[in-house]
């Protein structure tokens, strides 16, 4: 491939970006919340670093700080997921009402 | 890296994407978040079916997930409704924290392979040691505000701006330092000064808007997951880092705009003096009250009744009786509504999630925007434990914290009812006029009790 | 970087996918024919890659072949990109009172 | 490939997703379509920067791409608006046929340095050769129908569904072979058949459903390019295809549904029989019809009249002559708006255009939705050339070829005034039951002679 490493990274990045607002660009204000919390558990995803770096680690105080980093990611990943469904449910159990009875057609 | 693995990682950052679009629209809201979540755990897995991880570690590693699984679990189990916002600030906070110990760890490894890194990604690694560390401490302090465990008023002292600015600055030469020659004292130091560059951010930040504040630290995490995919040059988290990013960002800006705030006011606007969350003295001025019986009789002979439920219903959690009180009025042939403003309560949508609790049916709520046009016609407007949200002010009073925020027409209603305990305001601390209205009454009391009492007398009608 | 070319382009492939979808996710009918000639214009951009291999072409049939292919390019992303811009004059014109003036505030 | 390069090629990217996002609101649309101009422009210039290119070949190169600007330049600025579709169906022709070329090239280099492409390579060039032809054969034939230089009918004959199923068979082969051993006969005879397929695609397509066809075979083509950008390693035609192409067939879906047809059934309804075009026959049916001057009466002594213009309107050019009109009846109070259905014309939007064109001021243009309801307090409806739009079997036939499609509900007015020519129908091909209906009248004659009738009619009441 003729391209550069940091080009080709630069490129998936902007890409990303375009992605990240318009996917969420039609987001009504009731659903802030819980999207706060479900972006807040997708960057849990630091678990997955955390882990490599740990996993590969040779020295003793590395491993103690990363063993610090897997713990609390995992917070992060798996509390952030379980409290939006938490919200959601809530949510959901009355959505397919939505469309429907909305008494007010417009907007 | 094998390329199944790659393409793991792709799939995972697809459905990353697919859960944030679900979570944008009620229909797929939860199968997106499920999704994710699934996708996390999937990425997660990998790295143990492919051997760099030292062996001995992997107990330890699956020992450190299984106590961060529980604790997440447990917090998230019992966490109330009321205390979402300061949940959703501490796991951000831990996530920034993680992100910040993970790329000291990676500076770690450059200094020992005696630092052939290229700058740009030392410069990464500074960016996310000092930013996560910013969103760590400033996620922490959000959650004490929230949590009551400090003041929810903006914290200013008169060094604050010389000491943010110095600390901001101390924070760029560090990170040029490093980036020059990597050493492991100056990350640690630069990851020092991001937690106290995190607390002066937020300490004057006024309680009212640190939602918005949350969402803003949420997007810096997201960031700096992204800059430490860059580093680990792993493109799951380079993608999932930046989306989150980027739409944090985004919301950010559509949260302060339904709030009727400019980001740059939110953050700072108390240093700026004009703070972001006024006195909030009881005023003493007369106003007129009545007991649960009068309100039952104006409510029970009513047409068309519509409730205003905020953030006070929500810690009384008076939502049942409230809503048996409907029904009952219901029956009586009265046409009752609730009125959904999107910013009542502690967290957008907090209504919706209390009342969907409550099982109130979804047509009877009823967004601003469609039923304003409605109130001129209401006999009788409760509000229940809302203020702000009804307090002319925000169109009346330019310099009102909450000025230009668009609030519900009660005004326009022949008779109001207010159920609070006093004549203190409402979050944003600011007195509202239509307490002293002649059209209006006062219903003292926790709401839930005079919920109850006021549910009694219409019953006894 | 310990990325495989393909999945490189790849992960590009898809993400501009998401771009290209949610982007245009929010047009409205009146505006279909002029997104339609818009898009068409840019895949124009063929031309590019028409130039790339005419230029460093060294048989002549294969010149010839490149130059058909530059004239049908260009013909595609000008044309393109001007039709577009005629049509949108006339929408624009009269698109400030949009807002303002449409007499129906609801939807 | 220098570094700088691949960044403004990336830059020229970002330029093309934000013309396109501009493109997709009424604000930006103009800004959009002249950044990605831009973009385009620059990113052509690159190659003559950097120096691969053999001297000698630049200047053909430059005459080339004069002639083709000319060319183009000229089609677009003398093409009328209602031959739009077309104009864009040529140029995206154009389009796929130059990437099927470049294909043969990319193919022509690897043959001669003795096929050591990887096999995706060959294969994303044999897909490129093939769909670039078959949207080149499509669109020259979709020109051909709107242009009437065919008939706009489905065009179906016995053997038609073996010879595409037999061709698209042909093309998988050949594209099996290419990839196993490039050879130049293969790529030839596979682009050859690729016409052929394209031909076979669009022969059985009615007119009316043309315009989605185009927009198919336009993702078509935007998805050759992506591929060769791929096999040029050349990010910025493969992020430029990848966004045409998924926009263009998520366009293609919105297109579909607002005119209430499904894509497939578009494609391959005439095969399966049922004519996505009908008969088209005029009936001999008795109708009423009205003299210019009763008309006028009718219209001059109305409170409320809604026009519906249509495809009629914008080739007998009457829309200036209609705005009089309507300028007329306003100064004698009468309250006139314009009924605008999405599909109404050849284009989506076609009406706005042709309206906008003869300076009618916006508030009088209502979308469909909203003046649905007002139809049944109007006293007349006049429909200038239109017919399908208000054509009631879209709601009352099923098999109609535009069943379900949402129509304008002229039939809820108090009368309802025809200018046409003729009883012909309109391009889906069916009778129109409403204008049988005794609430109707036909004012017939070409829409501008009458418009022009009518006008002096009213003036002299
Ligand atoms: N939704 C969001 O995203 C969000 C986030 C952060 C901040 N905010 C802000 O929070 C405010 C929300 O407005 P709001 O009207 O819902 O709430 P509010 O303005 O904060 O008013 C709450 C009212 O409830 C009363 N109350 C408290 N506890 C009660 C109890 N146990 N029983 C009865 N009454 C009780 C309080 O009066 P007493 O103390 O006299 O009882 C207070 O007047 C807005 O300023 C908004 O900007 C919103
Ligand atoms: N907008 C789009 O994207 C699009 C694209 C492709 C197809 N279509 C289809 O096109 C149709 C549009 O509906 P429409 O009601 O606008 O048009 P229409 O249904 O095609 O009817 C046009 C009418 O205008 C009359 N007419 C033609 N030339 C005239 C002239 N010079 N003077 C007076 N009348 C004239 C014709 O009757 P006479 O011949 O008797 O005069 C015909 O009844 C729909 O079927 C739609 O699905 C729309």
């Amino acid at each position: 491939m003729t391209l550069d490493t940091g080009v080709v990274w630069l490129t998936i990045f902007v890409l990303s970006v375009f992605v990240g607002i318009e996917v969420i660009s039609k987001v009504s204000s009731t659903l802030h919340t819980p999207l706060m919390s479900g972006a807040n558990a997708i960057h849990g995803i630091i678990l997955l670093g955390a882990i490599l770096v740990t996993g590969t680690t040779d020295n003793d105080l590395a491993l103690v700080v990363g063993l610090i980093a897997i713990v609390l990611a995992s917070v992060n990943m798996v509390g952030g997921f379980v409290v939006t469904d938490r919200m959601l449910q809530m949510f959901v159990r009355k959505k397919p009402a939505a469309p429907k009875n909305d008494q007010d057609g417009a907007a | 890296m094998p390329t199944w693995i790659q393409l793991v990682f792709l799939a995972c950052g697809v459905c990353f994407i697919l859960a944030l679009k679900g979570l944008s629209g009620p229909k797929n809201a939860r199968n997106g978040n499920l999704l994710g979540a699934a996708a996390a755990v999937v990425a997660c897995l990998v790295p143990f079916f492919w051997t760099d991880l030292h062996l001995k570690h992997v107990p330890l590693i699956i020992a450190a997930i299984v106590v961060g699984t529980i604790g997440g679990v447990y917090g998230a189990r019992t966490v109330q409704m009321t205390q979402m916002p300061q949940m959703v600030a501490l796991f951000n906070g831990v996530g920034g924290g993680a992100a910040s110990l993970v790329a000291l760890l990676e500076l770690h490894d450059v200094v020992e392979t005696a630092g052939d890194a290229p700058w740009f990604n030392l410069a990464a690694t500074a960016f996310t040691i000092a930013v996560g560390s910013i969103s760590f401490a400033g996620s922490i302090v959000t959650f004490a505000k929230l949590q009551e465990l400090m003041t929810s008023r903006p914290v200013v002292f008169p060094g604050l701006p010389v000491a943010f600015g110095g600390s901001l600055v101390a924070a760029l030469v560090l990170a040029g330092l490093l980036v020059n020659d990597p050493r492991m004292w100056v990350g640690v130091v630069l990851g020092l000064v991001g937690l106290l560059i995190g607390l002066l951010l937020v300490l004057p930040v006024g309680g009212a808007d640190v939602p918005i504040v949350i969402s803003l630290l949420n997007a810096f995490t997201g960031l700096t997951v992204a800059a430490s995919g860059y580093v680990l040059s792993n493109v799951l988290l380079l993608v999932a880092g930046t989306l989150v990013g980027a739409s944090g960002t985004f919301l950010t800006l559509l949260m302060a705009r339904a709030m009727g705030r400019s980001v740059t006011n939110i953050l700072f606007g108390a240093l700026k003096g004009g703070s972001t969350l006024g006195a909030g003295e009881a005023s003493d001025r007369p106003v007129r009250s009545v007991n649960p019986e009068d309100a039952a009789i104006m409510l029970g002979y009513a047409d068309r009744v519509i409730i205003v439920p905020g953030y006070g219903l929500a810690v009384a959690q008076a939502q049942h009786s409230l809503r048996e009180l409907v029904d009952v009025l219901g029956e009586k042939g009265v046409q009752v509504d609730y009125a959904i403003h999107p910013v009542a309560g502690r967290m957008p949508g907090h209504m919706n999630v209390l009342l969907a609790e409550a099982q109130v049916p979804y047509e009877q709520l009823r967004e601003m925007d469609h039923i304003n046009g409605d109130f001129k016609d209401a006999d009788v407007v409760l509000v229940v434990g809302a203020n702000d949200v009804v307090n002319p002010a925000a169109k009346t009073t330019p310099g009102a914290p909450i000025y230009g925020m668009p609030i519900l027409n009660a005004d326009e209603a022949r008779q109001i009812i207010f159920m609070k305990r006093s004549m203190r305001p409402g979050f944003a601390g600011i007195e509202n006029e239509l307490l002293f209205d002649e059209k209006t009454s006062l219903l003292f009391g926790d709401a839930k009790d005079s919920m109850g009492k006021l549910l009694n007398a219409v019953k006894a009608l």
